[in-house]
């Protein structure tokens, strides 16, 4: 099953209280691309990720998540393939211990136990958090949460990787840690993030969000380095671009 | 409710994740043999006393043998005392009746029912509590589920009991952050406590919202797998049977009151 | 109006679980037909809210349950009768085990008192049809008020037949009566207005939330009958119960646990307290019931001896021998939890 | 009144759940100094800045700020002249509105209302947020909780400003504001991060934790260009810092 692929065409969404989030969102993402999602605050990538697993329904427009539509029928099976982390990691641990939050998506999958057993364990080291196993998650430093999040995804296996601020709290280290991670993993991947130095070293492609509507779309070092765009939407030019001539 | 009680419903999850004897038996084991106990010690005449002494074995037996803290239990049960005292402070005063002396001293009905109704109120008291303290919520629901509640209550519960800590997390930090940006705590108005209150459920409302899309992300359906899958053992139906055997013998026969008789008896 | 185990013999106990396990299946299974993904993690929360207002509570003296905000009412109004039934339970199970907090063979009674009432009685007949549907105007306060207290009341009256029933506690039933009931009035009237203060706020706040409550189906025409029924039907035994409690103790025999446990007490009545002298002549009768266990009778002869039938002239010998066994098996029981727990470190 | 003065005396600490989190933690910034506390993920830094107002007890040690040292009689007084920002903005937004929540310390410090007003909309424009302030906070998206958080704390014109990464979840655009804000904020300020970029433009000394322990302490350009230091304690050496010559 190719979930691979994933379309959005003229996505519009609006919060209940009247905010209008996203005004007209298309882009196309292809097979094993590493899609970077810049832009200010509040400028709608938080919103738009919630879309990519059905968590949020969009006002007007569509998605889809290889061959399927994603409507409220196929939202199943499109979040098995779907892997998500969000940008508050208090919202994905839920389990009371560590091991039994990131167990939690392939017990669901149905996988038996000696499976599942491998996968946690082989999830929580390649996040570095081996040693909290039996710890309550919401005990844990801000850091140690959000590699503890990155793990419970880990651990589906999924096809498709959609990732909010997945750097932020981590230490240097841990940020290493997961570019080499991200990286290694073949499939597509969608990273909404301010870590532009982090996009430098693991996106092709950048896709520029501002107040709900694409405002820029191309090769990820072009246009990073383009810095009257950057101050435009409330970025900057990376450092590690420096020193490459300005667009 | 102070903050401390609340954190205690965590130290019961601890518990509740300890791997000895006792959790390892079948959480349905465990709420048949509690089920049973209760209803054998309530069964009991209102004046007894002595003969339920002997039901304390049980969860005794049950603390020893998960390992559960003895002080935890009994600070939960102090804590529930004042109401069963105020339960049973009236029959002294109402229940005149001498049914029972020792040496001088009469003893009225109301005072044994009194003491009558604090027995049993701590024995069902720890029944209860070691049965969660033992068991955990998780492999509780599990086991419910698999006695024929329907999923969709089982759900509610492992729900309910879940979002209690996203509830008391919110208030907490809510109460934090007020605290330390007020400088006269006591200043504080009514008003702003009112819209604190309306706005920690919102704010709960949106984050359950964001947990339960979590869980749903994560393949969550509805069903309730356990990580450990148990299935009735021999381990379990000694346990139940052997408890209900000697609920009931404990119930037909005053153990308590016969032993007195043979070293009493012997004695004098 | 938590109710403990300490006031509730197995009888009453047990039908009201049986009571209370059919309406939860029953109501499974209507919330499982309409089970939106807004309805899960709203039960949940609002479970748990409702679950801390609840622990904000008061005793009631000498009744064996207290008096705090029921939170049906509102449950019922933002997630419908069947969700908020389930709801109610759920606290109230969680409330029993973890915070000791009612319970549990009375765990049937509590839920049927504080969810049934308002979930299936005060919402359908009396909160819509007042408030219609709307939110936060004086009609919508006045039907909270009303279908509120009416709903406490029924429930706070279903206590009094349910601990009378199982006649344990020594007050009177009309004591008892004039001790819930108002109470409970000036509840139902705080409750009334918190519920329709929330009400309002998350129907101007957050108007989506009250989405799922109307995904829900509501009490239906066809099943008014049967709910009707089973609120006239829970009348009459009630009021029957009570009657007999009242007027004739041996009433109380219908309850199955003292069918053939029946002895007469025999002039005590010198020993009333000149200040209570009007309430004891209501308890005269109490006594004379439950000296004995219906066990009792079914033990071997031999063993009668010993047993509490023979408390009313009990010998001192007697209550010696009962004090120093249970004390001494008191101290047994703790010698084998200790040696249980040394084999457990030994291992 | 000087409290610009933060002494930290064998800080001990260890949760409820018996996770030490501090072992013995020492240091002291004067006037005006700017501190940054840095360290891999839970080394304890959010542990101790919470005990700078009071909100946790030590275990043993103890906490001087300026003259009054910190215990249950002087934390009202010690809070109202630390201004903290919390690691996680949902910690520190708790009102119905933005505005509200931004005039919330003002209004109990007692100030009358125009000066309230004016305290409020001149913490929001600081940090870029005035559009916002009828919105409810908890409807915020990451980086707007996090910039209305920041002007909480501003706006009660703290002594001391005691910050849990501030840069978290901020936009290019946004970071640089604080960078800029926190530049001319004249007094103590204490801020622990993984940004070190951030440091380096910022702070003035380090304060490098492991394991609840101080394991290094100085000079913030020597210390971050120290290689090996900054890999033995899940650091990294900054980008900005590359063209010198390493330590
Ligand atoms: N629950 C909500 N209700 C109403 N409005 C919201 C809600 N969540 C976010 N918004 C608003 O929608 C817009 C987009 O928010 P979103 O969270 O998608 O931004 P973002 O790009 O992720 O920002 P950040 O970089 O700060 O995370 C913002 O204006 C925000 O205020
Ligand atoms: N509430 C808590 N209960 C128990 N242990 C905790 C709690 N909070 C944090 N800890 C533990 O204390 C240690 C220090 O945590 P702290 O939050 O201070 O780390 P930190 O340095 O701020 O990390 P980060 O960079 O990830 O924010 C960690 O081991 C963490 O797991
Ligand atoms: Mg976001
Ligand atoms: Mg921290």
């Amino acid at each position: 099953m190719s979930h691979h692929l994933v379309e959005v065409r003229d996505l519009h969404f609006a919060y209940p209280d009247g905010t209008d989030a996203l005004k007209g969102v298309s882009f196309r993402i292809t097979h094993g691309e590493s899609v970077a999602l810049v832009g200010a605050n509040g400028a709608g990538k938080s919103t738009l990720l919630l879309h990519l697993n059905g968590y949020l329904t969009p006002t007007r427009g569509e998605i889809r998540i290889g061959e399927t539509p994603l409507i409220r029928e196929t939202a199943a099976a499109v979040r098995r393939a779907v892997g998500m982390v969000f940008q508050d990691p208090d919202d994905q641990l839920f389990m009371p211990t560590v091991f039994e939050d990131v167990a939690f998506g392939p017990l669901n999958a149905g996988l038996p136990p000696d499976e599942i057993e491998h996968r946690v364990v082989s999830a929580l080291e390649r996040v570095g958090m081996a040693h909290l196993r039996d710890r309550p998650p919401y005990k844990l430093s801000a850091g140690e949460k959000r590699a503890v999040a990155i793990a419970t995804v880990l651990a589906m296996a999924p096809d498709v990787l959609v990732m909010d601020e997945p750097s932020s709290h981590l230490d240097p280290r841990g940020r290493r840690r997961l570019i080499e991670l991200l990286k290694s993993f073949k499939h597509t991947k969608i990273i909404a993030t301010h870590d532009l130095e982090l996009v430098v070293e693991l996106c092709s492609r950048v896709i520029v969000l501002d107040d709900g509507r694409v405002v820029a779309e191309g090769q990820a070092v072009e246009l990073l380095n383009d810095e009257t765009l950057m101050l435009a939407h409330g970025l900057e030019r990376p450092h590690s671009l420096r020193h490459l001539h300005p667009h | 409710m102070g903050l401390g009680q609340w954190l205690e419903i965590g130290r019961m999850d601890e518990l509740g994740r300890l791997d000895t004897p006792a959790h390892r038996l079948d959480a349905r084991a465990k709420v048949i043999t509690t089920i049973v106990f209760i209803v054998v010690v309530m069964s009991f005449p209102r004046y007894e006393v002595s003969a339920l002494t002997p039901f304390f074995l049980y969860p005794f037996a049950l603390i020893a043998l998960g390992r559960i803290p003895p002080g935890y239990i009994l600070r939960k049960i102090l804590l529930a005392a004042p109401f069963a005292l105020v339960v049973g402070m009236f029959n002294p005063l109402l229940d005149h009746q001498v049914i029972a002396s020792v040496g001088v001293w009469s003893i009225s009905g109301g005072w044994l029912s009194f003491a009558s109704i604090m027995l049993r109120f701590v024995l069902t008291v720890s029944a209860a509590l070691t049965l969660i303290a033992c068991t955990g919520i998780y492999r509780l629901g599990a086991g419910l589920e698999r006695m024929c509640m329907p999923r969709v209550f089982v759900v509610q519960l492992l729900f309910l009991y879940r979002y209690l800590f996203v509830i008391v997390d919110e208030g907490a930090r809510m109460m934090r952050s007020l605290e330390l940006r007020s400088a006269r705590p006591s200043s504080l108005r009514l008003r702003v406590y009112g819209s604190l209150v309306g706005h920690l459920l919102l704010r709960s409302m949106a984050r359950a919202d964001r947990v339960y899309r979590a869980m749903a992300a994560r393949g969550f359906d509805g069903k309730i797998r356990a990580l450990h899958r148990a299935s009735f053992q021999w381990t379990d139906w000694a346990f139940t049977g052997g408890w209900t055997a000697f609920f009931a013998i404990a119930r037909m026969w005053n153990l308590a009151d016969a032993l007195g008789r043979i070293l009493a008896g012997g004695g004098s | 109006m938590h109710m403990a185990d300490a006031l509730i013999n197995p009888a009453v106990g047990g039908t009201m679980w049986l009571v209370t396990a059919g309406l939860i299946a029953y109501c499974a299974r209507k919330v499982k037909q309409t089970m939106n993904d807004r309805l899960v993690p709203m039960m949940g929360v609002l479970g748990a809210f409702i679950f801390a207002a609840m622990m904000i509570n008061f005793s009631i003296p000498g009744t064996g349950s207290s008096g705090h905000l029921g939170g049906g009412l509102i449950l019922t109004i933002l997630l419908g009768p069947y969700a908020a039934f389930l709801v109610i339970s759920s606290v109230l199970v969680v409330q029993a085990f973890f915070f000791a907090d009612g319970g549990l063979l009375a765990l049937g009674c509590n839920i049927f008192n504080l969810g049934f009432f308002p979930a299936f009685i005060a919402y359908p007949f009396i909160y819509r049809v007042i408030a219609r549907d709307e939110y936060g105007t004086l009609r919508a306060w006045i039907a909270a008020i009303v279908a509120a207290v009416v709903g406490l009341q029924l429930g706070a009256f279903g206590v009094v037949l349910e601990t009378k029933a199982s006649g344990i506690s020594e007050l009177p039933f009309s004591a008892f009566v004039l001790l819930m009931q108002p109470i409970h009035l000036a509840i139902g009237i705080v409750e009334g207005l918190a519920t329709a203060a929330v009400v309002a706020f998350v129907a101007h706040a957050r108007p989506e939330a009250l989405f799922p409550a109307q995904a829900v189906v509501e009490p239906r025409n066809s099943m008014r009958p049967v709910l009707i029924g089973l609120l006239i039907a829970t009348v009459i035994v009630g009021g029957a119960a009570s009657w007999f409690a009242s007027t004739h103790p041996d009433g109380l025999e219908w309850s199955i646990a003292k069918v053939s446990g029946k002895e007469e007490v025999s002039g005590t009545e010198d020993n009333l307290h000149k200040g209570l002298g009007q309430l004891q002549e209501k308890t005269a009768f109490l006594p004379d019931y439950g000296f004995k266990s219906t066990e009792t009778e079914a033990a071997p002869a031999e063993q009668t001896a010993a047993e509490p039938e023979q408390w009313p002239t009990i010998s001192a010998g007697t209550s010696v021998s009962g004090i120093v066994g249970g004390l001494i098996t008191l101290g047994l029981t703790v010698l084998i939890g200790f040696a249980l727990k040394a084999r457990r470190a030994g291992v």
